[in-house]
């Protein structure tokens, strides 16, 4: 196995320095994420404004991919349509439940494509999707409809 | 255009070449001939293979390491879960591995009571002072014990479907058994004793209506005839590996996505959880949820071997051979004098198990000399004691027959039963 | 005359030589270091051929056929039984199978809240509220879930014994915890996560000084050191198969006859009945009582056979083995700066499970690490959370180590783990 | 297999022309035993005249093992004292649970000895003790002390 597909750069970037961590006010939903055996935890605001995601914060616990991961996130959707974001979290989760065959576009996910490698790993899969479970519930929580929530995560 | 039905070609040749234990003889040199199917099956090569394959190289505990042999292990796993879902037409997630398919039965009767101090969502759960609990009088002791049990824990009543002389479920009364009481509605799919094939139908139908829930005893039906658990309609259902080419140590409980999402757990522990203190544990989605300490991995990845088996052969061509073997049963032993076979008489919506007495000889007698001439029966009640007493007997001799049997081990049965007569000096 | 005790001569190249997957290479070519026992341990070739042997030859239902196949199950069966008794030094009626340890835990646990609709034979096994359920903060989910559980059926109370820094069993409080008000004491033996051996007398004594019942769960010490359960004297015990060079889906819990006598059933079906109607059952007597429908019989026959394969070693020679590989690890780790031994930093009263955490790495990225290398360790919390609060952690690697790992493996670990380090940019 | 060393002419005989069977009344002990994988049961009644053995008697259903082992034992255990009668039936116990490995003794079992062909038969070894396990169970209700029981059955 090569160390260095999974921990590209870019990831172990975000890792050392995450973007848009802390939990801050005001916001319209909140999710707690824990994952079940490794005890990683995530705990995750949105802020709506109409239909752009305005802010989200996080707190939170966990190993390089969880992390790094949540912090992609935030560059990803902050300032874009609820839609839009609906549809990074569709991409960012079929790249990463691929088991490495899927060809993620750069275009949509922007850093989110260094997780390719981590597709490769089924034990790993939860860590990278924790940020991005506790984004779409809190989605949820701030009143976004179910039916929208586009891709599923689980 | 008119459908031409195939009879469907088995090669039971060709299929006893993968059992190895067919070849091997008992009783002093006589070549083994199982008719005991109904109790467990034998398991082909392909599965024996499969499993050792992975115990081998994959061997690990799933659901609980990063290493490369836990993903493995993790992967045959879910897909053994994936494939035997398809087998019975269900999602995987609805698909929650146990013991045997007496542990599934357990499992919902126990989470039942257990919902009594569960959250809301456990609400349609709940049994109490009142309700009631339906069951059939053919029912396998699998399926009875437990209901039983609940009631006992609950103080709910029992009340029980009927049969009629020659071994059919009794539905006359089903709008006065089945009412808003009814909680549950649990009946067996195929008589392990009988062969009878229920229809689930009018009692899935009554008990929507009702609002109760439906419990299907699939132990002897999956493994003998193509079986679509989501057609059906049923909520839950069981079945065991053993009894259809997989290993002992592994079952299944399917039950509907809705309702495993909210009932309680059963047995907890590890891998079953979400998050732990020492004051309160939540519990993870099913079919984890119902999944507690590491699992009977390699049993499942035999299951899954034992499920790409039959569906290669198909199982149309499993019930079209099992029917012939029946109708050569029900005609060789009906033609001998002093045997009364237990269920109905003809192949009609009826599996093969063929049960059966002998004027004269208790059924452990005439087990003991099919026995004295390598023919493997069961004798006994077959766990089924209150369907024999409803019968006026007190046991049975039971020929349970597979794919891998053939009708000339049905003859030889027939002559064993003639052997017993003259053994014991009695029929003409 | 002096007693020179002798360093038991295990030979790990012959070991090794009979586990057929520690051959295997994984992530592109490196050879398998296996340290992951303490989730599930590997079987041998006696292991897999006796299983296999078995299944080719006697598979059938236990306990129900009168026929050869059948009788030479149960004797086989039956066998197994006797073998893992005396493995652990009690008497066959008192081992129950079951399908992991998890399942034992919960068997004790729902019969005991069973008893308050069972007969005055079970009176002593009713809890209520006022009782008191007494476990440890160092338990596996295995044995604290399913107490929350039943303090949740019940009303009674969950109390529980701390640990101290060093990872020992805090008793200083055991005569406040355990008193007349407890129910059950249930501790394990051995953590899967310190490596902490507990002495079960204190707590045994005190516990039938209030008339408590003591569960054990030896989970982690049967596979690893000689165990009598007579001699420890708990009342109940459980482990599992597959922990201990058996198969999956097969483990144990021990029962001291009288209590398993009045114990109510668990899990209720086939084969742990005496009689059934449909209104009332009566239950056959222990073990069958326990043991509900088509048990694992292979799965018993494979825990037979590693039982003999580990009594052939010896377990004083394992557990010196053992000791000595433990011994290397905590010396090796101890040296890497930026690891932290969770637990007991000398190998006294202690086993092979070495958990670490390494200061700027989180576990699950050591794991991945010591994966790309061939190791395979546990990462997370090992079904231990709240012990892993208690040592103010979030999660740990672990190595666990069996007969079969050698000091050159324990040397690879040391080395993975600097590597991770050099990796992460963390460590000097 | 030889279907005659099981079913000797002497086990036919008491099974198509039991002795003792029937209840009888007065008595001290009574027993019903089942076997709970056949269904087979036995309904028994021993009479006590201080010592000795006065009367058993008994009614049930199955198969010929479990019926002539029944009919055998009112003709071993009649009229003997109790301590004989408990050997007796430590002595058939032993038999019958021997695997055909234990040699019988005429002058202690008499026509139990027939039953040496079923002791190769596990599965049967309950059918034969069913009549046994009553009379023990009676005797014990008839107030014989447990501690003299004699050999265990079960
Ligand atoms: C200490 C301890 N107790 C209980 C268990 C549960 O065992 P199982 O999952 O086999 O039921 C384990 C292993 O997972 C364990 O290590
Ligand atoms: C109809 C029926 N239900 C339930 C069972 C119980 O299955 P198991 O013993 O595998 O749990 C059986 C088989 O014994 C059966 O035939």
């Amino acid at each position: 196995m090569n160390l260095d597909a999974m921990y590209q750069e870019i990831i172990l970037d975000h890792y050392k320095n995450p973007h848009g961590r802390g939990l801050r006010e005001p916001f319209d939903g909140e999710s707690y994420q824990v994952n079940p055996t490794c005890g990683d935890e995530l705990q995750l605001r949105v802020r709506l404004d109409g239909e752009q995601v305005a802010d989200v914060s996080y707190t939170g616990q966990g190993c390089s991919i969880s992390q790094a991961s949540a912090s992609v996130l935030t560059d990803l959707v902050v300032g874009r349509s609820v839609d839009e974001a609906l549809s990074k979290l569709a991409a960012f989760t079929e790249l990463v439940k691929g088991r490495g065959k899927v060809e993620p576009d750069e275009d949509v996910l922007e850093d989110g494509v260094a997780f390719a490698g981590v597709a490769k790993y089924p034990a790993r899969v939860k860590c990278a999707l924790l940020g991005w479970m506790a984004f779409k519930a809190a989605l949820v929580q701030a009143g976004v409809d179910k039916a929208r929530e586009g891709a599923e995560i689980s | 255009m008119t459908a031409t039905p195939l009879r469907a070609a088995l090669d039971v040749a060709a299929v006893r070449g993968d059992f190895p234990i067919l070849t091997r003889t008992v009783r002093d040199g006589k070549p083994l001939i199982y008719l005991d199917s109904g109790a467990t099956s034998q398991r082909p090569r392909q599965v024996l293979e499969a499993e050792r394959a992975y115990v081998e190289r994959s061997n690990s505990a799933v659901h609980r390491g990063a290493h490369q042999l836990a993903e493995e292990a993790t992967d045959a796993y879910e897909h053994a879960r994936e494939r035997v879902a398809a087998f019975v037409g269900v999602q995987p997630g609805e698909v929650v591995f146990t013991k045997n398919a007496t542990e599934g039965v357990n499992l919902v009767a126990y989470a039942m009571s257990n919902a009594a101090t569960a959250g809301k969502e456990a609400e349609r759960f709940r049994v109490g002072e009142g309700d009631e609990i339906v069951v059939t009088e053919m029912e396998h002791h699998a399926n009875l014990v437990p209901w039983q049990q609940l009631c006992q824990r609950t103080g709910a009543t029992l009340r029980w479907f009927g049969v009629t002389d020659d071994g059919r479920l009794d539905l006359s009364d089903i709008d006065t058994l089945i009412t808003e009481r009814t909680k549950v509605v649990a009946f067996t799919h195929q008589s392990n004793v009988l062969g009878t094939v229920n229809d689930p139908a009018p009692l899935v139908e009554r008990a929507r209506r009702v609002g109760a829930l439906t419990v299907l005893d699939a132990c002897q039906s999956v493994p003998h005839q193509p079986v679509n658990l989501r057609e059906l309609g049923a909520d839950f259902a069981v079945f065991s590996g053993h009894k259809m080419l997989g290993p002992s140590g592994v079952g299944v409980l399917y039950g509907r996505r809705e309702l495993l999402e909210a009932m309680p757990p059963f047995l907890t522990g590890g891998s079953m959880i979400e998050t732990v203190t020492m004051e309160r544990s939540t519990f993870a989605p099913p079919p984890q949820r119902f999944e507690a300490g590491v699992p009977m991995t390699s049993q499942t990845v035999g299951l899954g071997a034992a499920v790409d088996y039959l569906t290669k052969i198909g199982m149309g061509a499993v019930a079209e051979h099992e029917k012939q073997l029946t109708e050569a049963a029900l005609s060789a032993l009906g033609e001998i004098d002093g045997v009364r076979i237990v269920g109905p008489t003809t192949a009609d919506s009826r599996g093969a198990a063929v049960s059966f007495v002998v004027d004269g000889i208790h059924p452990h007698d005439v087990g003991q000399v099919l026995d004295s001439l390598g023919i493997a029966v069961r004798v006994g009640h077959h766990c089924a004691w209150p369907l024999h007493r409803r019968m006026g007997i007190p046991a049975s001799v039971r020929a349970s027959f597979y794919l891998y049997n053939s009708v000339h081990e049905v003859e030889a049965l027939a002559a064993g039963v003639r052997e017993a007569q003259r053994f014991f000096g009695v029929g003409k």
